[in-house]
């Protein structure tokens, strides 16, 4: 049972969580799940259950949600959802909410995009490239000036200056 | 048997309720749908207003086989009389049993009025079954009596 | 013809890089330029800002943007994943404050974005753009007698009011158009409207289920078609399509080997290209298909 | 164009749109002696249900329930229908509009068409009125049997003009027609045009163009239908097999707020039809047939309509799965999978169904939202006429009035409420006609009883349809050699004005005194010859009609022999009959032009004030001390309004009525009297006067109860309390909300239950309403509504929504296991189940509000039962005739009933209702006699031997055992039905128009020659 006056319960929470009032519009139909390939996996992605715990407040259970991270991006809880309340949208929210909550959240990929720019070698795969033909590519990289104006950019966003460390050095 | 002449083609008559059985028997026709000619229908204003005295009149002049038709349960127009209808004729076949013409030439039919094709279809079944179970006793005295007249 | 940075992203340049190379071929052939846009970096993948931080992945989306805007050209993109991430970050930066917000991060990367550059996909670009009569003009050689199934990308078509470009309401159809303008014929089978399942954190999460989300697919395909080839229009169906018949064929006694294309590379081999050019990499060998084209 | 021409005929209603509301309002305004314009758009009138199946909540074939409204519309002397015609422009105000009416060519001439359908079978692709088999097609949706009985001719789709207009036999094909405009004046206006259907096509993921066995409720009614493509046989559009399993998808194109997904509000009615076409799925085509209906809140709120649904679910086996699933993908095998999670279960479930549903609701679309412009009457966001609940008629511009769809999302029984609400309050500002001249030039009636029989037949040919099968010269020549018959002969095509004139002149110059017509169906031509009848100056039940079109020309085709020896049969019949025939008198009764409103709430005031308005006496009669009745314990409607002042409005304007006569503290003890003079006995005040009112309208408005079962600790603990209490506290108290943290609200408590079965209808809203209004309050409260269904019909659906925005959590609890609430010092302990959670809830709650709705009052409702000998529910509310065509008219003629004493409603519908009653009341008097046709049974006392047979038998209660010892039957009282004379052993009764003399006359006919 969730004792709701006993469990670490934000009224508020789903402000923090998804700024938008267009989550509290969910009635739970099931549209969103009905179509979302991640409801497969096991534990199942639900995000109107996860509407449900941002709009109690339920922080500690929603803390330890892994389920948003298996979300395949397709939209298409989005497309069908008759409410507006953009539950991929919601489940990328409740991601970086959780970040925001708690460090280890935050994608490994952050720092390889921090230094190279990209998640993929793409500026080391001359090899590759060149077997079918084609020659380098004007990567970030090519401009070390223009690099370091882009990690400054980055450095001025909340997760990288909050975490700095992990992306200097 | 000798193959009918027209004469003793078996006559049916289907008392039809004005708001049911009637409107789906014009129904049938609007869709063309065919059926043997055997089939006389009388109007009624209800199913429950046919009287055994009607069935059995009908038989008396030589019909082969009776129709009461009325609406689908629930649907009578009279809210209850084709439930009458059923009892009525329910009594009538047992009558028609005891004097030997048989209960299965009477029958009760419930249709509403947009089931033209149902009716098409109870008119043919019905007509087969008589053909089948051939004239009534009664039917056959008469068109004896008018032979041996002619 | 217009103009357009060509937006590779990170996966197409990297790992299937013939892709890219049929993209710049057929583009040519069809007139329609493309720019390369120095310096762009990933789009970004919804895996990483856009799950940290809303402002990062915007002022990201806003970096690649501003890098058209320069050339003064809108983005062509390949990638479903990138096309959505650019289209929604570009939607959300419609609005003025936000704009606003995200150029007083840009501005210290020593950018601006205004709001001009707009992502169009790929296939947006060859159906309402280009059309399929004016590529049908200049086909060398076609896919006549082959059979194909098609795999729309979800990021193009969800949420359609804000990434779709289909020309109507109604099932998408735009990449069966162009497939059969190559002469190709189209099977239709019971999940073609359903994702492939490959991106983001599902096969992470619970890669069983993520093979079993494919291998249903592709048993169904088997069951339903008698396709010779699977045609994809994103980076990610591509590879994971691809990539995956492999796993699912191992200790499975059933092996999967259906030849995966990306509607580039198949545009450019009618057009002309080499396939050791735009179909040199894949999993599944698909010289059956190839072959033709030599 | 013809050029506009200006007809000034003031006094006269306009109807836009013939649907059933239009329809409803356009017979009351005729029955109350009102002329009326009534026109459609269309080639003919019936609306939506024309082309639905059967319709909830009787499931009863429309047809049936149909045909005779339209007969009558079309036969009332009052109504002026115009098919394809609209209104181009509007001037002028209340009392006189100048509205400018465009009618569309239809390029047949209606006088002449006699439907044979000629021009159909030669160039089907310009005709329309088609049964069609593409179900999609607008063209095919069409019922068989439309009024007017004619086909329309689109030129656009013409391919060949002269071969058109020559294939019809009578000339009746016009294509040189031009629209047709004219201009006219009419003192008040009623739009009911009805609402259209949305179109599910831009949600993709539904399937809809992709799948042909995905259909809309519209489509499926028409596959289900008798009369539609498949001739009534359930088909997959795909393959034309016989589907297994059906599933319906709810609220589809409603209860979006993505304009993508269609509009925000519930369109009330899709889940009722839903239901109703499961059910008809089974007990048409296969109790085997699996039936799912998938839906988020199923919104059952009529009267009766909670039975409806807990009998589909226990005894029909109609499976119900809370899940809007839009995943929905075809199945190799040519099925269509659905993949979804029920709401109370962690298991995904894919299955396949053959066939998938869309329950579509409606829309304003852009052609109403014109109409709307062009009257300038307000409407709300989507595009609904805009009314407010103490005017739930009447629009923005003053003489313009709404009925049905138009209004907001409705049913059928709803739109016959407001219809004849809507002819109710035109009737304020347009006077009575004078009688019609037809009414008085007829000749006078020949006495024949004396005469020698002088029969005469007239055969038509109708052109191919009977000439074409049956010989026609051999028929004429069969019938003039029969009894009696001094003259046949063939008339071609009967109906048609030449021949009607030939008919009539030859009757009066022959002398002839009985009459058969060999032409089509007595049951849509009869009525015109009984009039030709009379127009010759005989009385007009001395004709008949032997059916042969319809029975059998049309039947029989391909064996032409044997069908004109039918007919000959038929004729014979016929003569045989005409030969029993006697002239018959329609029975008529004074009528009191008095009106008895028993209830003084909201419903009888507004009764009272409508009928007073309009010039007839009325005595309210309220047991207690004042009027007002529950509406004085409301503060505000879910929309705001201030029901005080509405209230007082209407008590008021009620005192200051000097044609009311309000008689409170009164209790009625005895009521007598022959229809039309009622006599009303009751005690008065604290003595108990005795006081004693003669009446010819009785209209019941005594309401229902607010419920206050003892559950949850009402009444036990402080803190809990129901939503009515809520009502003044939240006005007078509102610091005492100030300090509440927690709220919740139980929903359905004491409604739905065993007990008191019916949804209670306004205690959702009630709960929402209260919701926002404490938030408005203190905007920190939290408030939980644990509900079963959430049933926000129609617009209120918007609120549900706002106060999702604002925070208040909805969360459904099972039946089956309640929310338990415990004291917990000051305030409680509630403990309830989340299925979306999947798990048990637990709060503090500093109150506890009870969503207790109304039971019927049932002390008071069964002894005023007695008393008025009408019968009740089982639920223990007023039952009316016909739930859905005669929802206002109780089943003994000149009784109505009105508001909750009906069945549970808001302010509202209980006020519209008091309207329709109104309405109805007027057309009942507006006769000053009742007429009660001629069809009704005699007792031959003689013969009678006071068995009771047909007491007891008589669906009606009629006949009963008079001071002399035999049976009577009061013609005022008797439908004509005839079972009595049936079952009466000694043949004392019968029924006249249909007696037996006559039926077995028939017989003789049929078996003369074999017997002879
Ligand atoms: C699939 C389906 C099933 C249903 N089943 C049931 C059921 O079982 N039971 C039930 O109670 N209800 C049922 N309903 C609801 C029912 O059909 C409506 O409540 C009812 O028909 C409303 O009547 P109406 O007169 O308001 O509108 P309509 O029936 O729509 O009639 C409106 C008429 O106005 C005409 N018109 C429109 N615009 C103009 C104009 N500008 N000028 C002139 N004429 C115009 C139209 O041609 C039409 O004839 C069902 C509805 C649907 C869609
Ligand atoms: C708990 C509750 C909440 C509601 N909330 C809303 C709301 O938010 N919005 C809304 O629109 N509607 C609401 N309603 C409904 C609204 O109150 C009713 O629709 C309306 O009051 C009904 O009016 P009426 O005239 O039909 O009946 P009533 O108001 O019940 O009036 C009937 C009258 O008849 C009298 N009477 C009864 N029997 C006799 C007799 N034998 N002789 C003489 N007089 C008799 C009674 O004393 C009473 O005065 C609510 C109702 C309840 C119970
Ligand atoms: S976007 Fe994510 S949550 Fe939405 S349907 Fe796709 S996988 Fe599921
Ligand atoms: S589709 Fe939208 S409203 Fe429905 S459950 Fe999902 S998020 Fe909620
Ligand atoms: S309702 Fe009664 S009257 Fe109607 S059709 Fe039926 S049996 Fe007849
Ligand atoms: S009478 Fe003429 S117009 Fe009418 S249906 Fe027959 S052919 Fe057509
Ligand atoms: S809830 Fe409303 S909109 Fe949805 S199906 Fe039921 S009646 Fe229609
Ligand atoms: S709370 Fe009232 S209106 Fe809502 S479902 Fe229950 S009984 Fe019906
Ligand atoms: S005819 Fe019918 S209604 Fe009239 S008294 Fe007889 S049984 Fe009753
Ligand atoms: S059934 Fe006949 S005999 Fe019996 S009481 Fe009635 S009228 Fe008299």
């Amino acid at each position: 049972m969730i004792d709701l006056e006993q469990a670490e319960v934000i009224p508020d929470m789903w402000r923090e969580v998804f700024e938008s009032e267009d989550i509290r519009f969910c009635f739970n139909c099931g549209s969103c799940i009905s179509v979302c390939p991640a409801s497969n996996a096991d534990p199942p992605l639900l995000i109107r259950r996860l509407a449900r715990m941002v709009l109690l407040g339920l922080e500690d259970e929603l803390l330890d949600e892994d389920t948003p991270w298996s979300c395949v991006s397709c939209s298409k809880c989005e497309e069908v959802c008759p409410m507006g309340v953009r539950p991929f949208e919601l489940g990328l929210a409740i991601r970086r909410w959780q970040v925001r909550n708690d460090e280890t959240r935050i994608p490994p990929s952050l720092v390889e995009l921090y230094k190279e720019g990209y998640t993929q070698p793409v500026s080391r795969a001359l090899e590759t490239r060149a077997a079918v033909g084609l020659g380098e590519l004007p990567t970030i990289d090519k401009d070390p000036e223009l690099l370091k104006a882009y990690q400054k950019m980055l450095m001025a966003t909340d997760v990288v200056s909050n975490n700095d460390y992990m992306f200097k050095g | 048997m000798a193959a009918p002449t027209p004469e003793l083609e078996p006559v049916i008559v289907a008392f039809c309720c004005h708001y049911c059985a009637y409107t789906a028997a014009d129904q049938a026709g609007a869709q063309r749908l065919e059926y043997p000619s055997n089939v006389k229908i009388v109007r009624v204003p209800c199913s429950g207003k046919v009287d055994a005295l009607h069935m059995l009149r009908a038989f008396e002049r030589g019909a082969d086989g009776v129709l009461v038709a009325g609406c689908l349960e629930g649907d009578c127009h009279f809210s209850t009389g084709n439930l009458r209808a059923r009892k009525k004729v329910a009594q009538v076949q047992r009558l028609l049993e005891e004097i030997g013409v048989g209960p299965e030439r009477l029958e009760l039919l419930l249709v509403s009025a947009g089931m033209g094709s149902n009716f098409a279809r109870a008119a043919r079944e019905i007509t087969q079954k008589i053909r089948a179970l051939g004239p009534s006793p009664i039917s056959e005295a008469i068109a004896a009596r008018a032979m041996n007249r002619a | 013809m217009s103009k357009y940075g060509l937006f590779l992203g990170c996966n197409t340049p990297a790992l299937r890089p013939d892709v890219e190379h049929g993209i710049r071929y057929s583009m040519e052939k069809l007139g329609v330029d493309l720019v390369d846009l120095p310096g762009y970096v990933c789009c970004p993948a919804f895996g990483t800002f856009p799950s940290s931080d809303e402002y990062a992945q915007l002022a990201v989306n806003a970096w690649n943007l501003s890098l058209a805007e320069e050339q003064g050209v809108n983005l062509a993109v390949q990638c479903g994943s990138c096309y959505s991430s650019l289209r929604m970050g570009s939607h959300i930066m419609e609005e003025a404050p936000k704009r606003e917000k995200v150029n007083e991060i840009l501005a210290k990367g020593g950018k601006h974005y205004q709001g001009k550059a707009r992502p169009h996909h790929m296939l947006d670009i060859l159906y309402n753009e280009v059309g399929v009569d004016r590529i049908q003009g200049k086909l060398q050689r076609r896919l006549d007698g082959l059979r194909a199934i098609v795999q729309f990308p979800c990021h193009t078509l969800y949420p359609s009011d804000v990434v779709g470009f289909e020309p109507d309401k109604g099932p998408p159809h735009v990449l069966t158009d162009l497939l059969e303008a190559l002469g190709a014929s189209v099977e239709h089978y019971s999940l073609e409207h359903q994702c492939c399942g490959g991106a983001g954190g599902f096969h992470k999460a619970d890669s069983g289920a993520a093979h079993g989300f494919l291998k249903s697919k592709l048993d169904a395909i088997a069951a339903e078609t008698e396709a010779d080839l699977i045609v994809v229009s994103c980076i990610t169906c591509l590879m994971w399509m691809d990539n995956q018949q492999k796993t699912l064929s191992e200790g499975n006694g059933h092996s999967y080997s259906l030849p995966v294309f990306d509607l580039n590379q198949l545009l450019a081999l009618c057009l002309g290209a080499p396939p050791e050019h735009v179909a040199a990499i894949s999993t599944v060998p698909r010289e059956r298909i190839t072959d033709r084209f030599k | 164009m013809t050029h506009p021409e200006t007809s000034k005929t003031p006094g006269k209603v306009l109807v836009v749109g013939g649907g059933m509301g239009g329809i409803r309002t356009a017979l009351d305004l005729a029955e109350s002696g009102r002329d009326v314009v009534l026109i459609d758009r269309s080639a003919s009138i019936g609306g939506l249900m024309t082309q639905l199946d059967r319709t909830f909540p009787t499931n009863n074939c429309d047809l049936c329930t149909l045909s005779p409204h339209l007969s009558e519309a079309g036969r009332a002397l009052h109504i002026d229908l115009r098919t394809l015609t609209e209104v181009t422009a509007v001037s002028g105000g209340a009392g006189s509009f100048q509205v400018t009416l465009t009618t569309a060519p239809r390029h047949i001439d209606l006088d002449r068409c006699t439907a044979c359908g000629d021009c159909l079978r030669a160039h089907p692709e310009c005709v329309t009125f088609t049964p069609g088999l593409d179900h999609r097609a607008p063209t095919c949706m069409r019922y068989p049997r439309s009024i007017p009985q004619a086909y329309s001719i689109d030129l656009a789709r013409c391919s060949d003009l002269e071969d058109l207009v020559a294939c019809c036999p009578l000339g009746a094909i016009r294509p040189q027609e031009d629209p047709v405009v004219v201009q006219e004046t009419f003192g008040a206006v009623v739009l009911s045009p009805g609402a259209d259907v949305y179109d599910p096509t831009p949600i993709a993921t539904l399937g809809y163009s992709l799948f042909p066995d995905v259909v809309t409720s519209l489509e499926y009614e028409r596959i289900l239908s008798a009369s539609g493509p498949t001739g009534g046989k359930l088909q997959r559009p795909s393959d034309g097999s016989a589907p297994k399993k059906v599933a319906w998808l709810q609220c589809v194109g409603s209860r979006a707020r993505r304009s993508e997904h269609g509009h925000s509000y519930c369109s009330s009615a899709c889940c009722m039809f839903a239901i109703k076409e499961a059910i008809v799925t089974k007990e048409r085509f296969g109790a085997q047939i699996e039936t799912t209906i998938f839906n988020m809140d199923i919104r059952t709120s009529g009267k009766g309509y909670e039975a409806y649904y807990q009998r589909a679910k226990d005894e029909s086996g109609i499976r119900f799965v809370r899940c809007r699933t839009q995943n929905l993908t075809a199945s190799a095998d040519g099925a269509l999978a659905l993949r979804y999670l029920p709401e109370d279960q962690d298991a995904f479930l894919t299955e396949n169904f053959d066939m998938v549903v869309l329950s579509t609701g409606f829309v304003v679309g852009p052609r109403l939202r014109e109409l709307a412009d062009i009257f300038g009457v307000d409407t709300n966001d989507h595009g609904f006429a805009r009314t407010d609940s103490f005017h739930p008629v009447s629009t923005s511009r003053d003489g313009v009035f709404v009925a049905g769809l138009f209004e907001g999302p409705k049913d059928i029984p709803e739109t016959m409420v407001q219809g004849s609400a809507a002819a109710c309050m035109a009737t304020g500002l347009v006077p009575a006609a004078a009688p019609r001249p037809s009414d008085e030039d007829l000749p006078p009636e020949r006495d024949v009883t004396g005469e020698p029989l002088r029969v005469g037949v007239f055969v038509c040919e109708c052109g191919e349809n009977i000439g074409g099968v049956l010989d026609v010269q051999s028929l004429v020549d069969h019938a003039g050699r029969l009894t009696d018959v001094v003259l046949s002969e063939n008339v071609g095509y009967g109906c048609s004005a030449e021949s009607m004139e030939h008919i009539r002149a030859t009757i009066a110059r022959e002398g002839l005194n009985r009459v058969l017509i060999g032409g089509c169906s007595p049951r849509t031509h009869l009525a015109r010859f009984q009039d030709l009848l009379r127009r010759a100056g005989i009385n007009r039940y001395l004709v008949d009609i032997a059916n042969l079109r319809d029975q059998d020309a049309w039947v029989h085709r391909t064996s032409p022999e044997l069908a004109t020896a039918k007919g000959r049969d038929l004729l014979s019949m016929g003569v045989a009959a005409a030969r029993q025939a006697r002239p018959l008198a329609d029975h008529t009764l004074p009528m009191s032009q008095q009106v008895l409103v028993v209830g003084g709430g909201v419903a009888g005031m507004s009764a009272a004030l409508a009928l007073a308005e309009r010039g007839l006496r009325v005595h309210l009669v309220e047991r207690e001390a004042r009027l007002g009745g529950e509406a004085l314990k409301l503060r505000r409607t879910l929309e705001g309004e201030d029901v005080r002042a509405g209230v007082k409005v209407l008590v008021e304007a009620t005192e200051a009525q000097d044609l009311i006569q309000v008689h409170t503290s009164a209790i009625i003890v005895d009521h007598s009297g022959l229809p039309g003079k009622l006599k009303t006995g009751m005690q008065v005040g604290p003595q108990l006067f005795y006081r004693q009112i003669e009446h010819g309208a009785t209209v019941l408005a005594t309401g229902a109860m607010a419920n206050r079962p003892s559950l949850y600790l009402l009444g036990q603990h402080e803190a809990v309390s129901t939503q009515h209490d809520m009502e003044s506290l939240l006005e007078e108290e509102p610091t005492q909300v100030l300090g509440w943290s927690k709220v919740v609200m139980i929903q359905c408590v004491g409604s739905r239950t065993p007990e008191n079965p019916d949804c209670s209808r306004i205690c959702c809203q009630s709960a929402v309403k209260n919701a926002l209004r404490i938030l408005r309050i203190n905007p920190q409260a939290r408030i939980w509504v644990l509900y079963r269904d959430l049933r926000t019909l129609g617009m209120q659906e918007n609120a549900y929504a706002q106060a999702r925005q604002q925070g208040v959590m909805f969360v459904r609890y099972d039946p089956g296991s309640p929310p338990q609430v415990e004291a917990d010092g000051e305030a409680l302990r509630v403990v309830f189940h989340d299925p979306i959670l999947g798990d048990d809830i637990g709060l503090r709650a500093d109150r506890v509000l009870l969503s207790t709705g109304m039971v019927p009052d049932e002390e008071a409702a069964e002894e005023l039962a007695r008393i008025f000998r009408l019968p009740r529910t089982q639920e223990g509310y007023l039952l009316e005739d016909h739930r859905k065509l005669r929802p206002v008219d109780l089943p003994t003629m000149g009784y109505y009933v009105a508001g909750t004493a009906a069945s549970p409603k808001s302010i509202k519908e209980s006020i519209a209702q008091a309207q329709a009653a109104a309405s109805r009341v007027q057309t009942l008097l507006a006769r000053g006699a009742i007429n009660l046709g001629a069809a009704v049974a005699r007792v031959d006392s003689s013969r009678c031997a006071a068995c009771l047979v047909c007491v007891r038998a008589c669906p009606y209660d009629v006949p009963f055992i008079n001071a002399d010892g035999a049976s009577q039957i009061d013609p005022a009282l008797c439908h004509g039905c005839g079972v009595c004379a049936a079952e009466c052993p000694a043949k004392a009764i019968s029924l006249q128009q249909f007696d037996d003399e006559q039926i077995l006359a028939k017989l003789e006919g049929l078996f003369e020659r074999r017997t002879a």
